[in-house]
């Protein structure tokens, strides 16, 4: 007899290697970001948030993989109703349902697979149980149409906070997409679609934000889009498009959290979210910029950042479908765009009301940004020194050109749109109220609706008046199914 | 458009029909049942106790045979049911405080007085032959808890209560409880099974004599003892009006 | 033919308790249909121990033939069972009573909903 | 003779009359008496489970009596597993009950009444004669609506009014389920029964079984017969509710299981039944969770997820009868499993749902806000027990779950266990939000001055919760105890019939 949970872990091999590094290494960066700030209470979920994402890549067997996600789902959920309003409450416990949700396709999936296999052993699911599975994943992953957790969630809770819960949710999803899903009905790749896909539509819901963490947060469901692009490639097309997802993992979690860290930053100064009445960081906090550039081209897949190499991988390996390369190009025109706009608003704009004074900003708070900084531009630099990544000459001029053209094209949209991209957020009120995004956008929270015409009503209250069925009516009703019950076993 | 005349009527009269329908299922199921016993099983074989009842307890009566030795469990079961229904009345309604002084007519009061200690002589005698003839400790203790019943109202409550007092019953239900459980050891101790009458060495005597059925006269003074004292308390829990929770509400 | 006459009896008093039970409002008629009901089974046990032409069980009786003792015993534990279920019915009633002053069930079990 | 089985009847049974005798005599020592006697009744239930489970079955006659004409009681490893679990139910609920300042009547007597219940529940679980299964039921019956109708709530009266109509109607149907029996085979005794059973007329047989799953169906609240158990446990409060719940209705299943294996022989000769079991199951995973989504109390609302979690064990239960052979061994298994886990978790959840209510002096849900940072220790109990129920690996309950959805031949149970899982999620974190919202109500009302112990009921509450979360890790020891049991159930008519026959004189 096998034990439901063996917990097999083992250090994983390849591009997965260096993904396990980068969990680790922004887990403990993170998480001591996260005590230096204070925030104790924070201290336990983080520490268990961090450590399920790193036993998520350590699982070499379904059910520990699914024990991960759903510890990571929890400990983030503890994280994200942390400030405890009504709306963060309601935020939350949204994302906790729409992820065990999740957790529960990946239980049939589980299911399935074990009933048809007897094994639990991570690998390649049965054709029944992938459908189950590709539902999972695409709600882990955030993909298009299931996206809303994320962008809701995160941009909601403390500053601190959002860059941890960006390094593992999304990314363990599709680390077992890339792991258990090989599926390409009647060779058509969903995933690859819907990834790219998502990869587009996101980027243009990102390019229509104001919010610096909820611009943000469109971007990684885009980032995402890009990785679950390259996992469904790789099913039956192009081996090397698992490894350049995952390579794009890789990268794209080092510099998203930089980005991250960056607007944390920008918003702890400001005391409020909106980007368009920020500007003006950029001569004052130097090294914020530097940081925020580095991000913003790795990000925009500039030539020699690490975004550059993963997009590049990426866009090799799915020349056989040649309509996701070209979505692939249109995100990263989008993606340029939009971080020429971000760029622009938070460090070159003028500030627009004066800012509160922020050369006070003490070195230690620069160490995280700058450690995940240094390391994105040596990845860029030197993308073979990562672990797994494949021999290939990733600065020929051919491809230099090909990630230039959606940059200039960006840039060309940039001048014609700036005005259009730049301007302040209509609505009022939103002045920040404190340094938590919460609060700042807590406004919105609205009271219950008129609770005569919410959904559902009627039903509920027929439901518990007929809960309140009389004794009598209820020795009638077993008498009823007493009948029933004796028809059905009336011998035929 | 129907008055409710009518619909209270018209519902009554499904249900009416319901029941009956029920119950004439019930009926055809049970001859049904009795005519595939009667057809599969024979007939010499029908009834395991009646020929041996005697030789194995040594009582005469083959239903208090059955309830006191053969199916004793039972007995303790339906007991400790009685047992818990006064522990539950008791826990429902709180203790019994400022009985009542309503007493019956004069008449009836001198007639009982005179009569009371004959009309003892009845269930005393349904406990005692309960291995002999019809009766036994169920019928008797009934009897008894009548009795005790009647002086209640006959006589008041504060009568009733003076002369037993509810703590004398409670601890007279208690004492043959704990007795009724502990004669059922002596068959272990013996080492026979629980319950086990002769079995367990207790002396069968000549059938058809008051000192006879081993064990079966002692369970059934016991469990006389108990039924009264039990079905007495929840008498006097039911009339007994609680002191401090006179009603409050009245809707 | 005895025992059907016995089964239609027992059969009539059942129905007679169980509308007793489904169309009473007061707590009291239903605790009398309830006592009803336990009668009914009563009768009805009594009369599966029917034997034609049989005799009491008891061994004293020259008789050819005896009814079968064993329903006669689960028939007394039957009554006993029915009065200790009878007794806490009833104490629940006097409960309500001192309570409420009221012992229609429908309009307690609408005054007590929990959920409204 | 080994006496355990009727041990574990009467001891509890005597230990009944001796609380009531000490409270009558010595009211200060009934606390300590309660205590003794759950320890002398626990200790004998793991001994005779213990014996059940390793050795064969173990038979015992009353008074040695052998079956036809005496009552024979009967420890396989099916029942030594529901012994085992009335041996955790009457310890927790004695030391979680154990009052110092209540005196009232109901108090007084809870302590006797709780004995007797978990005895007539042993003995439920022993018996191997179908009226003294039905003495017990009713036993089981007089004593918890003495439980649920304490006097400190108005409307728990009504409410235990209500509960008596329906065991009426459920005792009433088993004692008609019995009599035909009875009447067709001419024996009580389950052994013989379950040997006339495959030769009975197939429409006798189907009603009899109907009106033994309606009997049942009305105790464990299968989902048309299930409305007067919120009022119920809500009117009875957390710890009786606790106690019902979580081993009550465990124990009237089992009695569901036994008859319907054993004396009716329903999977050979009426395999129909597993089907409605099945539909039953389905209906009550999601009426018992959606209703408990839209639930506004505490109390009903764990009541409604016990409904829920009774067809998840329904579905276990029918996955078995449906298959046959050896693969229902692992179907009954996980039923079990989810049993255990479900006893487990329901009374944690129950129990430290009764600190926090007892803090609030209420049980509406709204009215808990921010109540679990006064009782820190119940609400991580609570938390999770609510994780083991809601099923998250690697939790005990996702274990269960998992077994249960793999006796599954279909497609649709699982999904909808899937489903259960979703919903109640939802109604748990939402209590959970707003039971450590951290803007609570300016002032908690006085908490009731009858201070129950807090440390003490805290550290069983969190042993129950802690048990129910490691026993998925620990699934292969569990699972091995499981089937063995299963086997009891399944494979019972191959080795316990005969034995009873050949022992016969």
């Amino acid at each position: 007899m096998n034990t439901l949970f063996p917990f097999a872990l083992a250090i994983p091999e390849g591009i997965y290697f260096s993904a396990f590094l980068v969990f680790l290494f922004l887990g403990v960066i993170l998480f001591l970001n996260i005590l230096r700030q204070k925030e104790g209470r924070y201290a336990f979920p983080a520490a268990v948030h961090v450590a399920a994402g790193v036993l998520a890549i350590l699982a070499r067997d379904i059910m520990t993989l699914l024990v991960a996600w759903e510890v990571l789902a929890f400990s983030a959920f503890i994280l994200i109703r942390g400030t405890g309003t009504a709306r963060g409450r309601r935020i939350s416990l949204r994302y906790l349902v729409i992820q065990v949700t999740g957790g529960v396709f990946f239980f049939f999936a589980a299911l399935l697979h074990f009933g048809e296999t007897g094994s639990l052993v991570t690998g390649i699911l049965v054709p029944s149980a992938q459908p189950f599975m590709v539902a999972a994943i695409l709600i882990k992953t955030a993909t298009m149409p299931v996206h809303f957790w994320l962008t809701q969630a995160y941009p909601s809770v403390e500053l601190s906070i959002t860059p941890l819960l960006s390094v593992y949710t999304t990314k363990v999803g599709v680390l077992t997409a890339a792991q258990l899903i090989w599926i390409s009905p009647a060779g058509f790749p969903v995933l690859a679609w819907l990834g790219a896909g998502t990869a587009v539509g996101a980027v243009i819901l990102a390019l229509l934000q104001h919010e610096a963490r909820k611009l943000l947060s469109y971007h990684i469901v885009s980032q995402v889009g890009y990785m679950v692009a390259g996992i469904g490639l790789a099913a039956g097309f192009s081996a090397m498009a698992a490894t350049a997802g995952m390579f794009h993992l890789v990268t794209h979690t080092l510099y998203k959290a930089l980005l991250l860290l960056v607007a944390a930053q920008a918003v702890h100064h400001r005391g409020h979210e909106d980007l368009t009445r920020m500007g003006g960081l950029g001569s004052r906090r130097p090294l914020l910029l530097l940081c925020g550039i580095i991000g913003a081209a790795a990000i925009s897949g500039v030539p020699f950042t690490s975004g550059y190499a993963s997009k590049y991988l990426l866009k090799e390996a799915s020349q056989a479908q040649p309509l996701v390369t070209y979505l692939l190009y249109a995100a990263s025109v989008g993606t340029g765009l939009s971080f020429i706009k971000f760029t622009h608003l938070l460090f070159f704009n003028r500030a627009n009301p004066p800012s509160s004074d922020p050369s006070k900003t003490r070195a230690p708070s620069m160490v995280p940004l700058v450690l995940v900084a240094g390391i994105t531009v040596l990845i860029g630099l030197f993308p073979h020194a990562v672990p797994g990544v494949p021999r290939r000459a990733f600065f020929t001029p051919s491809s230099l050109l090909s990630a230039l053209l959606p940059l200039a094209a960006s840039a060309l949209l940039w001048m014609v749109l700036k005005k259009r991209l730049t301007r302040p957020a209509t609505t009022v009120g939103r002045a920040g109220t404190g340094a938590g995004g919460v609060h700042a956008t807590d406004t919105r929270a609205k009271p219950f609706p008129g609770k005569a015409h919410a959904p559902g009503t009627r039903l509920r209250r027929g439901a518990r008046t007929l809960h309140n069925l009389g004794p009598q009516a209820q020795v009638l009703l077993f008498l009823l199914v007493l009948a029933v019950t004796a028809g059905l076993l009336w011998p035929r | 458009m129907e008055s409710p005349v009518i619909r209270v009527f018209l519902t009554r009269l499904t249900a009416g029909f319901l029941c009956l329908l029920l119950s004439l299922g019930f009926v055809v199921l049970l001859l049904d049942a009795g005519r595939h016993r009667a057809q599969t099983i024979p007939t010499q074989m029908e009834e395991p106790y009646t020929a041996r009842s005697v030789a194995e307890t040594g009582s005469i009566n083959v239903v208090t045979a059955i309830l006191m030795d053969y199916r004793a469990f039972d007995t303790l079961g339906e007991a400790t049911v009685i047992f818990a229904s006064v522990a539950v009345a008791a826990a429902i309604l709180g203790k019994p405080g400022s009985p009542s002084n309503r007493t019956m007519g004069l008449l009836s009061r001198r007639q009982l007085s005179a009569l009371l200690p004959l009309f003892f002589i009845f269930p005393l005698f349904v406990i005692f032959h309960g291995h002999l003839s019809p009766g036994g400790g169920f019928q008797g203790g009934v009897s008894l808890a009548v009795l005790v019943i009647l002086i209640h109202v006959a006589f008041g409550d504060r009568f009733g209560e003076e002369v037993i007092p509810h703590r004398i019953l409670a601890l007279s239900e208690y004492g043959a409880a704990i007795g009724l459980v502990g004669i059922g050891f002596v068959g272990i101790f013996q080492g026979s099974a629980y319950l086990a009458n002769v079995a367990a060495g207790f002396p069968r005597g000549t059938a058809g004599t008051l000192a006879s059925g081993g064990v079966i006269p002692l369970l059934n003074l016991l469990v006389g003892m108990k039924v009264a004292a039990g079905l007495s308390s929840i008498y006097v829990h039911l009339a007994g009006h609680e002191a401090e929770n006179v009603p409050e509400k009245r809707r | 033919m005895m025992q059907t006459a016995a089964y239609l009896t027992a059969a009539g008093v059942f129905a007679i308790g169980l509308y007793g039970m489904l169309t009473q409002r007061d707590m009291i008629k239903i605790c009398i249909s309830i006592s009803i009901m336990d009668s009914s089974f009563v009768m009805a046990l009594v009369a599966a121990a029917y034997v034609p032409g049989g005799a009491a069980p008891i061994a004293g009786f020259e008789a050819l033939r005896f009814v079968d003792p064993l329903p006669h015993a689960l028939a007394l534990t039957a009554i006993v069972i029915g009065a200790g279920i009878l007794a806490i019915a009833l104490a629940l009633t006097v409960a309500v009573y001192r309570h409420y002053g009221t012992t229609d069930i429908a309009r307690l079990f609408i005054a007590t909903r929990e959920d409204s | 003779m080994n006496h355990l089985p009727v041990l574990v009847v009467v001891i509890p049974v005597a230990g009944a009359f001796l609380i009531s005798l000490v409270d009558t005599v010595r009211p200060a020592f009934k606390s300590t008496a309660a205590l003794l006697v759950a320890t002398a009744h626990s200790t004998t239930l793991v001994a005779a489970a213990y014996r059940g489970m390793t050795g064969p079955a173990l038979l015992y006659s009353v008074g040695e009596w052998i079956a036809p004409v005496g009552i024979s009681l009967m420890v396989d490893s099916f029942s030594a597993f529901f012994l085992l679990l009335l041996a955790i139910g009457h310890l927790a609920s004695a030391l979680v009950r154990i009052e110092s300042g209540d005196r009232s009547e109901w108090a007084r007597k809870s302590a006797a009444l709780i004995a007797l219940f978990f005895a007539a529940l042993s003995g439920i679980t022993v018996t191997a004669d179908l009226f003294n299964l039905f003495i017990f039921v009713e036993l089981a019956t007089v004593c918890s609506i003495g439980l649920i109708a304490r006097k400190r709530h108005p409307g728990s009266a009504v409410a235990g009014f209500v509960a008596l109509m329906a065991a009426t109607i459920s005792g009433a149907l088993l004692l008609f389920a019995v009599l035909v029996l009875y009447v067709a085979t001419g024996t009580v005794a389950m052994p013989l029964v379950a040997q006339a059973a495959p030769d009975l007329p197939a429409h006798l047989h189907g009603m009899a079984t109907a009106a033994i799953i309606v009997s049942f169906g009305i105790k464990i609240g299968l989902v048309p017969m299930h409305f007067w158990q919120p009022r119920t446990y809500h009117a009875a409060g957390t710890t009786v509710a606790a106690i019902l719940s979580a081993f009550g209705l465990k124990i009237h299943v089992y009695a569901l299981l036994r008859l319907l294996w054993f004396p009716l022989q329903a999977p050979v000769v009426l395999p129909g039944v597993y089907s409605i079991l099945l539909v039953m199951g389905m209906v009550n995973i999601l009426t018992g969770h959606s209703m408990a989504m839209i639930e506004r109390n505490l109390v009903r609302m764990l009541a409604f997820s016990s409904i829920a979690h009774v067809g998840y064990i329904l579905l276990g239960v029918a996955a078995a009868g449906r298959i046959g052979g050896s693969a229902a061994v692992y179907a009954v298994a996980a039923a079990l499993f989810h049993t255990g886990m479900h006893t487990l978790m329901k009374s944690a959840l129950f129990w430290s749902g009764h600190r926090l209510i007892h803090l609030s002096r209420s049980s509406r849900i709204m009215d808990l806000g921010g109540i679990a940072w006064r009782a820190p220790g119940s609400i991580i109990a609570f938390s999770l027990a609510a994780l083991a129920i809601i099923g998250i690996p690697p939790t005990g309950g996702f274990a269960s779950k998992w077994f249960v959805a793999m006796a599954q031949q279909a497609l649709l149970p699982v999904l909808v266990i899937g489903a259960g899982t979703v919903i109640s999620l939802v109604y748990y974190g939402r209590f959970f939000l707003i039971a450590t919202r951290r803007d609570p109500p300016d002032s908690f009302p006085a908490p009731h001055p009858l201070s129950l112990r807090p440390r003490l009921q805290t550290a069983v509450v969190l042993a129950l919760a802690v048990a129910a979360v490691m026993a998925g890790t620990r699934d292969v020891q569990v699972r091995s105890l499981l089937l063995r049991a299963a086997e009891g159930l399944v494979d019972q008519a191959d080795f316990v019939g005969p034995a009873l026959i050949g022992r016969g004189r």
